[in-house]
């Protein structure tokens, strides 16, 4: 996906004289997981632009960019070290069109690696998705293959609200061609990734693999498990969950981060609103727990994996 | 002027009396200073009727800058067309200068928007009310300058300068501190403004610092200049020079303007709880406005001045009327505004939300309660 | 409620040495809302800090405070004014006990005056509750009454846990008599502040007073709504709500702070997946819109109101 | 050593001359140079065994100090034992100095632990990775000691002063600068020590500064000391003078050690994307453990050199078979301890989800995937 998301800047770059790039090491050593490689080369330092280390700064002075009508794509380094920027982003960055009532448009891009499973030190593998979506003003926006990292970068770029977009890290390394003339889906809508009847299965970035191996298990027992893979955390595509949920009855939502308060708490809320009679069982959640990311000898059982998400499904289903 | 900062330097003292100094710009780059004097008093008058309004209950909250002309006009009059300025919350006077029309000011106090006005029509952005965060963009607007050419090219026309205002209090924020340093390293074409009003709320200059404001820029190695805050002839010499300088392609300067705010913080402070009125009035007798005005009237007086004032007197009294009525027409936003512009396009479930919303105030509120 | 917080702060301070305040404006003046007026003078100003103009400042300061022994308890001006706190608090604060495995404490207390309602203008009127109550290793907890707000404040200040304590600006002019002496409940657990068995209608802070009075309306039309004032929104304490819907069949949630990603999502999930057969209708939901806090002249319509609330309450009972 | 920073002060150079110099302290305060060159030799050894253990897999990750021992155990050598010190990542050597047993740093790049030991035992903090937060903390404790009454009381056994590192990145952390101004205003008994290793992972010192790290405290009012951080005696005489200065009630110091990451960022960099290996040669033979072997043993050496170094040498292969051991030794934690250890009394709600994973592990997964 780091490829995909390489190739993506790059035609932004080219595409539009007014995308610049900044962002700690993301100049000569092309960031720490090499997705701005070669750019600072191709397009010039001012372009791609290595930035001193304050993320208040790299958002700030790209909110000043984008008033100055640049389009200004901003990397966090770690998911852990955005916390820094969260005034700039949650009282200037996603109020300023409001404030301006709808004159001023800030088209910022906010590019952060997050979530666990690469057995990385603290603040390196965290799931920070909730604070932005419950922040309005801005999209959320979390690829989980490749071609839908290039798609949706680019979308992101192009469109003019301000942007968090989440890299789902552990999947960097996932291959995957891009067809970059394929027709994209629109950035705010969820995307059925496998068909079913028996349960819908909804989930976002590195857990839709997760789901689609457990949909096989369970197809291979016979059960058709619908997997939905979110894309947009906000606005959430509830419409496309709700109608699936129609047809399945039964709804598991997985994710990374922590459940209190998570992605899973609101959309099962929405669903359970507007599809209250067709639940056949209560809308089940597989999350991160209520606790701060553990040292990384415990993360193999503590994300997330095909077996809790088979649980859940299993439990679901024999309601 | 970029030696360390020691005393503040000044020109015109209390008693209106001008010291000459060849860093006064003379000829067509002097300041006018029947236009400054006029400037101080009108954006003053604009910030009397505000507290007036404010008290008749017009206006929620008022921050007065009364005290502050002598800085904002000298700063505001230095300006150039394609020049940036990012106030804080307090820049009435520097607005007024830009040619912001003083009635889209107060909807942001009177609550019926939080912006007011476009930025792109004077250059000058909305007011920011989160201490020093205006300084991150400013470094950003300047950083976009630069990619567009726009400074160094000797063209007056063309180059450009972005000037941030901050206050005293805004010198401990650390996004003030990441502006600096960013403006710094890639020296930017921004000039940052401190008027140092000696208080933030309640809390003294000694808060924050222990240095003047100006010794700040150095830990950064950029020029800092400390000016007599209520002296606008210093002010306007300072600011020019410095803008001049980002303009030109030398980098960022940081100013400290030495003032007082007179009043207390906003409408809602009592600032008698921290200082007492003999402070105040000290600082009343070093008044910018009084101080200009000293200096126009002195000896005989030059010929014409009793017309300029007399004139000024009618403009001001014009003005008043002109924000009472603007106030109160001041357009309430639609219940259905904020919906529109969170993002460009309305997504569904934001629809379904202002739906909901607006039926619910059409629909009457108050039924059974 | 800002004098029994007064109170609650001076009793502290008189019981404990170790007790420091610190926040902008809080010495002489008083705070903008005079909640710790008067305590500059009988405490000194080591022990009463008018602090520089910096919130991570105010938090970090806190953070080593308490490393050296001490109970530090923060004012945040408004609560618009925490997001360059967000570092220190999500990194810092909430971590250090797990990264410690238990070894240290941080009993740092961060109050903050929040919500709408008083006419402010922008950034006076926010409700950020999610974000702390999403970060692990936090207490949040928000008082309704001066009661309340007294045994909160002195249960907050007294736990060993780092605590955002919540004030609903709002109710800082209600009346309300506190006694020292009262035996005070539990700092996590919910309370039932009107009982009822036709629906369960939870909320908080500022919000409770406007819940009660939509149940006297409904009570007048004979239907018994039981009113819970949730008190701790991290952990919450879905013990006693689920307890009630069980009872009651029906649930409806306030909150003043946006509904995509807040308090009453979580609550609906939890309640959804803990008493889905007793529920007779969705759990509903009444809260700020998913659009920045608009301008004080929309305000009155804008906040969940009395009338919000039994339009919700009646459309849960039709079902 | 107060005044303006300009070239970084020396008394030991690179082909192991020593000047002198009367700002190194000497008789009874003299830094023991046999001791100095223990530490720095042990230390390295440390960082040396950190490394291949984490080629061998045994640990994630490894933040080498390669080169920086001279700047640390300068600092960590001027230590009172009431001191206290707030570290980033990489201050192995501090650590060493204070007496944290290096088995305790290695649990958090295996990931056993976050943490790793108690910070109370050595009054040495925990490991901060999130750059510049450490610095308010140390701002934090150090309001603590001064409200203790620990400061300027002239009891050596009573004093104390706190320690905060930086590096040159997180000189442009906002926290960083807020830090600076706490300490300033309340004149804190904190010494910032930035070892300035000319490097932010990738970027140069230049991205982040064109002035000196040192002139950041003039900013502030604070004085700044430029020292060369692979002198280590210098190191010891700078940092010495600046703990007592605090101890004593002088307020802080900011100190930057001119040193160089000889090694990448960690063992996960490729430090040859963005610098020369020709430059990095270049600072490895201004090495500071050579540097002082080279005084040591210069000219015929003193008497007892050799078994001196023999011992040492034996000394290390302990010490490397000791962290072996001790690395494969960590204990994993136990899959409940998250829970445990997130609040003083572990919520209901979070005992459910403690149950739920506990059963999940016991369950023995992987049944069907
Ligand atoms: C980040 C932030 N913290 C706190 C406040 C509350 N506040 C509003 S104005 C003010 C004082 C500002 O002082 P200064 O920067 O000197 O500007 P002045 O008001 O004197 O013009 C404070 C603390 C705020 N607006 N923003
Ligand atoms: C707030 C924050 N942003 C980004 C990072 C990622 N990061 C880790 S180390 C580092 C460079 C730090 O450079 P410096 O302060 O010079 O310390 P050094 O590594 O050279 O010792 C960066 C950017 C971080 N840890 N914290
Ligand atoms: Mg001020
Ligand atoms: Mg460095």
């Amino acid at each position: 996906m780091a490829h995909a998301l390489n190739a993506g800047l790059r035609a932004c770059l080219e595409e539009d004289p007014k995308v610049v790039l900044i962002g700690e090491d993301i100049g000569r050593l092309g960031g720490v997981f090499r997705v701005t490689d070669g750019l600072r080369e191709d397009f010039s330092d001012e372009r791609v632009v290595t930035s001193p280390l304050g993320e208040a700064g790299i958002v700030g002075s790209a909110i000043g960019l984008a008033m100055a009508g640049y389009r200004p794509v901003c990397e966090i380094q770690f998911d852990g070290f955005v916390f820094p920027a969260m005034n700039q982003i949650t009282t200037q960055l996603a109020k300023y069109r409001h404030r301006s009532e709808g004159r001023i448009s800030l088209p910022v891009v906010i590019r952060i690696p997050v979530g666990g499973g690469i057995g990385a030190i603290e603040h390196h593998s965290e799931s920070p998705e909730a604070y932005f979506a419950h922040t309005p003003g801005l999209r959320v926006l979390c690829p989980s293959t490749s071609q839908d990292a290039y798609d949706l970068l680019g979308q992101a770029i192009r469109c003019d609200d301000p942007v968090i977009f989440l890299e789902p890290k552990r999947s960097y390394w996932s291959k995957g061609e891009v067809d970059p003339e394929a027709p994209a889906v629109g950035m705010d809508r969820a995307r059925v990734v496998r068909p079913g009847d028996a349960l819908t299965l909804v989930t976002y970035g590195a857990l839709v693999p997760v789901a689609l191996k457990a949909a096989a298990v369970l197809a291979e027992e016979g059960r058709q498990v619908e997997v939905v893979d979110l894309r947009s955390l906000s606005p959430i595509d509830d419409d496309t969950v709700v109608e699936s949920v129609r047809r399945t009855g039964r709804l598991v939502i997985a994710h990374e981060a922590s459940q209190t308060g998570g992605i899973g708490g609101e959309l099962a809320a929405r669903v359970q609103a507007r599809a209250f009679y067709d639940l056949e069982a209560p809308v089940l959640r597989v999350t991160g727990y209520d606790t701060p990311y553990p040292a990384s000898r415990l993360e193999e059982d503590w994300l997330p994996n095909v077996d809790r998400l088979l649980e859940a499904c299993d439990a679901s289903l024999k309601h | 002027m970029t030696a360390e900062p020691t005393e503040p330097w000044s020109v015109l003292d209390p008693t209106g009396t001008l010291r000459v100094d060849d860093r006064v710009p003379a000829g067509a780059d002097a300041l006018d200073l029947w236009a400054a004097y006029r400037d101080m008093v009108l954006s003053r008058r604009v910030d009397t009727e505000a507290i007036a309004l404010q008290r008749q209950g017009e206006l929620g909250l008022w921050p007065s800058m009364l005290g502050q002309e002598g800085a904002q006009v000298g700063a505001g009059s230095a300006l150039r067309p394609r020049d940036v300025v990012f106030p804080t919350y307090r820049e009435h006077a520097v607005a007024w200068c830009a040619g912001v029309d003083p009635v889209q000011l107060l909807g942001l106090f009177r609550g019926t928007t939080l912006g007011g006005w476009d930025p792109r029509d004077r250059n000058f952005h909305l007011y920011t009310l989160v201490i020093g965060a205006q300084t991150l963009h400013a470094v950003g607007y300047a950083m976009g300058v630069v990619r567009d050419g726009d400074v160094g090219t000797g063209d007056p026309d063309r180059d450009r300068a972005v000037l941030a205002f901050l206050g005293d209090g805004a010198l401990s924020e650390g996004e003030t501190n990441e502006a600096f340093a960013w403006a710094a390293v890639q020296n930017l074409p921004v000039v940052f403004f401190c008027q140092n009003n000696q208080w933030a709320i309640s809390a003294p200059f000694s808060v924050q610092s222990r240095v003047p404001a100006a010794t700040r820029a150095s830990g950064f190695g950029f020029p800092g200049v400390r000016v007599d805050g209520n002296d606008v002839i210093a002010c306007h010499a300072v600011a020019r020079e410095a803008l001049e300088r980002a303009r030109s392609g030398g980098g960022p300067t940081l100013v400290e303007a030495v003032t007082y705010r007179r009043n207390p913080h906003t409408t809602s402070d009592d600032d008698l709880r921290y200082r007492t009125g003999a402070v105040n009035d000290d600082w009343a007798a070093r008044d910018p406005v009084d101080r200009l005005r000293a200096l126009l009237t002195g000896g005989a007086g030059p010929p014409g001045v009793n017309d300029f004032l007399a004139d000024l007197g009618r403009e001001e009294e014009e003005l008043a009327e002109r924000l009472r009525a603007g106030c109160r027409a001041l357009p309430v936003p639609h219940p259905g505004d904020p919906f529109l512009h969170t993002l460009e396009r309305m997504p569904r479930d934001l629809e379904r939300q202002r739906d909901e919303h607006l039926a619910f105030v059409a629909g009457g509120q108050g039924d059974r309660s």
